[in-house]
């Protein structure tokens, strides 16, 4: 990967990372990298490979293996006029952590009646599909989007990979970053950003006027292969990827349904209350009578992710399923 | 109950460790008056801080009875020669961490007993405007942080307070308080390590009262001592007879010395007993009233007039004005609380973000 | 409260529950209870108060503020044969132990391919109401509800404290009991059941056929007072008590929507991401062509619970609310 | 990176405690057989047992890079004198729980090379029915009981079994395997507390590899002295050189005695070291070679058979024999692994619940 800090010729998701990341740790000495094994291991994922020598164990700070110290450590020190970015390996880990999450990060500002903003960053990787079975596969951030005051973010592109941490880092208030764990491999160029990076709107990754398929995360790449699939078939499929979770974009999701009048979410969590069930009910609410057939939901199956490839396959969202439901939407 | 009797200051046994950081017993000697303060005013000071939180807590009994004061309501009352001898040695530019039991950390604090109560009415004058309730008391100006409802759930904020300050070149301490009932808790153990593997400027006071709610500290611990099991972290750690302000005081202001001298976090177990209910809503029926007894024959205020008049100071009149200060200091909160606005329902979704309108 | 074991003929909530604790440790020797302060305290809201002194500190077991070592150990006890009923004190600490519920209880019975199911009940207590401030009055019951492998209960009647125990308890798998907070003082006479006691169904606590009021636990009281005030109006409301949030029951959802063609789901919970966004996504699901309005939803708002009463009250639905959704739906 | 040494069997210093609660010393003499099965015979079980660790997961290595197992997997190649000491000391009434670097664990149990490889297969005919992968080995007839993915996971679960076979007035142990990263969660100090202080027939086996994934152990502890940490609690805590499967058994032994005898939780601290990387992931770039290859030079097997060709025992032989039955056994377990059936997806949701299909 480059050095240059902007626009690359041709770079990965996990480099895009990594240099989002070096750029924030150049520009502003109140920000600091934390977590497990985010130094000399080089990141879980490989994310921060090469920042502990640039920067050093001060700033790229191993920790031992207390989610909870650790992430409470971070919010105490953004309390304190840091910039702290804080890894948690995976979110299945996160659940050692969320109580500091939900009760003391999200919370302090409000409950200290607007004298503590906690301008903290967590990032965490998500999701399954590469079989490693129950404990290792969650997908939890729509529980993180049920938390008010704090933002949620699910970069799905190489472009927000890059992007979306600057204005993250910026934000008062608690940022959390879900990286799927899929997408670290994504390959291609790096466009710089056509408009200023927001952390407010959902993007169109396709446009199109028969169905709205409406995703995030590592799902992205799944529905756009559903459209191409649809399209091949004479169905011109619209993608929205929601990018923020928190604050959801209901605007963005509105105007699409009105242009379609029929929708497919697609959600890597458990179907019973993943964030497509809320996805769902803000379309009831806001889209009601622009809706020509019942929102249709492709999500997990209600299982803990096995090990068995066939049977992982069979627990995830797949292409042919967001084909098959939008055939169910448009028929 | 064995181990629910009124403990002596006594030497922590420590495991053995690295040699600048070992623990050494505290004896309760007559605390070294900061300079210049002359020994007679410094004691009538302690005496005065630990008096306004007795009275400011009698004042929330009634006010919580009269239904004024509503939520869980959490008392200090016997414990105040904790937070007030603690807060001796801390400056303006410390930090400190409290728990849901924190009258008496904020007032000691200096947080004005008028932006206390009001807090407690739930009114927009209250120290967080009315949204944290006796539990959520914080001050940004004066570094008090609150104010935590989960038991521990203060610890590893303490400690990356702690690594902010040492980050930033600051030379302060952040001090948090929490129970023996917090000590089992997973976070205590956490934040205990990262404190000592990263050597930060931190101090663990924790109020060891005996009992987490009705469950005494044989049931709660293994190994009851809590200083030395704090020891085993590498860290120096003291117990300290936490019903004598100035015995608190002088180890508080040895464990600060050490950690503005760069050894790591220091963890100060003080003794000490709470001679109300554990909350509002406790009956209180896990105890026995003859220990209570016990305890609140060391009541601290008698303690150290005692130990005044002992010592031929005047303490009768001191305590004549000390009591009429407080008095109207508490009458004046209780009217202004009164007096002061609600917020409006409108204003619901402020403060869920600083950035955007609600959450 | 009497000793008998079933009926008596006026009680509380709170001693309904205790009844079929006491029923359950006399009845079967693998039960125990087990959490913070439920012997020599009586229980934080005194539901096992005296049961100590009936069972003795083995069967009646105080814990030391370790959330996730209990409950895992209640789960490892479990697994080994025996029957414990954990009570957490309030859902606010359960995040503590959430890893220990998801990751193990939820889990281990999938992951070992059949062979070790985890017969354990959790109680706790939940919601807000109390000026119990933004630690104290979270409502995470819809959390979770998203788990697959555990039941979750929310008795809201006396009937419910008392006889949805035993049920519990003769589940090999995983439950979770919500007890919230506003019931414990709940009194009334308890009746028989008058159908055999089941956790598979949701109950009509109000017949009628103009729309439906779909709720749970602490606020079925609410849905009950708006009723009243909408029959009063002459809107004749239906008010359906989930009494279990998962598995969710579809069918009675569907059939009263069926009937009444309008719906108001009321959930204490924050309203994004809550029970009642998945409870509107299967409504929009199965129910779409029935459907004459959109589905209302009367939610928390979005704010840590405040303090302050005036506020407290605004945060949370109110029968109030519940009506002027109800009007919006049928107008 | 001072305390990744090979460390030698010490003894641990323990902080004070009540008298049967003592830390003791242990060294590593040769082990005493089990009555009735000669010296020699026990050491060739013993070796047979380690080989068969050691071979399987080479094995693994292969078939990893053929693709043929996928996920996470974690080598134990290294630590193998630990799982099969302590298994030596165990009945098949007693509990076992364990990690995701649990091959060892399993077949030591005796769970059949056949079996484990299925799942690793992710094949019906694996012990978890090709649900749980190689993180998730499961046999409740051997009251295995897995295969955790989070760190220190499994440490409450094993208290709780343990708790049950007290309560339902068994003599067995629960044996719960963990690493010195896990002891750093706070997971295992609410655990060790529970344990002690309900006096729990529970031996806590942590594996200390000098390593957390690429986090050094100084990097992890403030104190890296783990047995002497886990003393604090009040419980017989030692450290044993976990290169030397008997010196390992043997302290095992005299812990389960302890357990069985009544005394409570007993802390083995296993000092032993992983000569792989964490996982296959892992491109290992945070040790030094040489003191990978230092640790080598101590690696069980060899240091075992050397013992018995010290002592005169045939060993070569012994070897040939033990290698060529291992070897037709992990042949025999991969053949019958690559033939054995897939779940079909339409049972995709089967397990998730016993009462009720799916969810
Ligand atoms: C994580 C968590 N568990 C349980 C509770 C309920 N609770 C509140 S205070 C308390 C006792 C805490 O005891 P201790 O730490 O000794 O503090 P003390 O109240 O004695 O000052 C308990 C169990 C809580 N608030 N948080
Ligand atoms: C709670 C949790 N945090 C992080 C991880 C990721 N992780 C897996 S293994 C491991 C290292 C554990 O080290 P240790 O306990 O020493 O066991 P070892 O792998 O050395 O056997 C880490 C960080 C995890 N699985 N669970
Ligand atoms: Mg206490
Ligand atoms: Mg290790």
């Amino acid at each position: 990967m480059g050095a240059s800090g902007t626009a690359e010729p041709k770079t990965t998701y996990r480099e895009a990372m990594r240099e989002a990341i070096r750029e924030a740790l150049r520009s502003d000495d109140r920000v600091f990298l934390m977590g497990e094994d985010v130094g000399r291991y080089g990141g879980c994922f490989g994310v921060s490979f090469g920042l502990l020598e640039e920067f050093g164990p001060e700033r790229v700070r191993d920790t031992p293996l207390s989610e909870s110290a650790f992430v409470g450590a971070g919010i105490g020190a953004a309390l304190a006029g840091m910039r702290p970015i804080v890894e948690i390996m995976t979110v299945n880990f996160s659940l050692l952590a969320l109580d500091q999450i939900l009760n003391n990060a999200a919370t302090l500002l409000h409950m200290s009646g607007g004298q503590l903003p906690v301008p903290i960053v967590i990032r965490m990787t998500t999701g399954a599909g590469r079989q490693l079975a129950a404990q290792h596969s969650h997908s939890l951030e729509g529980w993180y989007a049920h938390i008010p005051g704090i933002r949620v973010l699910a970069p799905a592109t190489i472009e927000d990979a890059r992007h979306m941490l600057a204005p993250a880092l910026a934000d008062p208030d608690p940022v959390l970053i879900f990286e799927h764990g899929s997408l670290y491999g994504l390959a291609g160029e790096l466009r710089p950003p056509t408009r200023p990076v927001d952390l407010d709107h959902a993007a169109i990754r396709r446009p199109g006027t028969d169905i709205s398929l409406i995703t995030y995360g590592g799902s992205l790449p799944k529905a756009l292969a559903a459209a191409d699939e649809l399209a091949a078939e004479g169905v011109d499929a619209e993608v929205i990827d929601l990018r923020t979770l928190r604050p959801l974009d209901d605007a963005a999701v509105a105007a699409s349904v009105a242009r379609t009048h029929r929708a497919v979410l697609v959600d890597e969590a458990w179907r019973t209350g993943s964030l497509a069930a809320e996805v769902s009910a803000r379309i009831a609410e806001r889209s009601f009578y622009e809706l020509d057939a019942p929102v249709e939901r492709v999500c997990s199956a209600e299982v803990p992710i096995p090990y068995a490839r066939r049977l992982e396959e069979a627990a995830l969202p797949q292409s042919a399923d967001i084909v098959a439901a939008a055939h169910r939407a448009v028929d | 109950m064995s181990l629910a009797r009124p403990a002596r200051t006594r030497q922590a046994t420590a495991a053995p460790k690295p040699a600048q950081k070992s623990a050494r017993s505290s004896r309760a000697p007559r605390a070294v008056p900061p300079a210049g303060r002359p020994a007679a005013r410094h004691r009538a000071d302690l005496l005065e801080a630990m008096l306004r939180i007795r009275r400011f807590e009698e004042r929330c009994v009634e006010l919580y009875s009269a239904a004024k004061i509503r939520g869980f309501v959490h008392l200090y009352i016997g414990e105040e020669a904790v937070a007030v001898g603690v807060n001796e040695v801390l400056t303006p530019e410390d930090a400190v961490v409290s728990t849901y039991r924190e009258h008496g950390h904020a007032l000691a604090r200096g947080i004005t007993a008028e932006a206390v109560m009001a807090e407690m009415y739930g009114k927009t004058t209250g120290c967080s405007g009315g949204r944290g309730g006796s539990m959520h008391l914080f001050d940004a100006s004066r570094r008090f942080y609150g104010g935590s409802a989960i038991v521990a759930g203060g610890l590893p904020l303490a400690a990356g307070l702690a690594l902010a300050g040492r980050m930033r070149g600051q030379n302060h301490v952040t001090c948090c308080f929490f129970g023996d009932g917090a000590f089992a808790e997973g976070e205590f153990h956490e934040t205990a390590n990262l404190a000592a593997l990263w050597n930060l400027p931190l101090l663990l006071a924790c109020e060891n009262n005996l009992y987490a709610m009705g469950t005494a500290l044989a049931r709660e611990h293994a190994q009851a001592d809590l200083a030395m099991r704090a020891a085993s972290y590498g860290m120096p750690a003291w117990a300290v007879d936490g019903m004598d302000a100035e015995a608190v005081e002088q180890a508080a202001r040895r464990a600060v010395e050490g950690i503005r001298a760069g050894t790591g976090p220091h963890f100060l177990e003080l003794r000490t007993y709470r001679f109300r209910a554990h909350s509002m809503y406790d009956p209180d029926r896990y105890r026995d009233k003859a220990e209570v007894e016990q305890w609140k024959a060391r009541d601290p205020i008698n303690r150290l007039t005692d130990r005044m008049r002992e010592d031929g100071q005047p303490v009768d009149e001191e305590l004549e004005q000390i009591e009429r200060r407080i008095t109207e200091e508490i009458d004046h909160a209780v009217e202004a609380a009164e007096k002061a606005p609600e917020e409006p329902a409108e204003n619901l979704l402020r403060h869920v973000t600083s950035a955007r309108q609600g959450g």
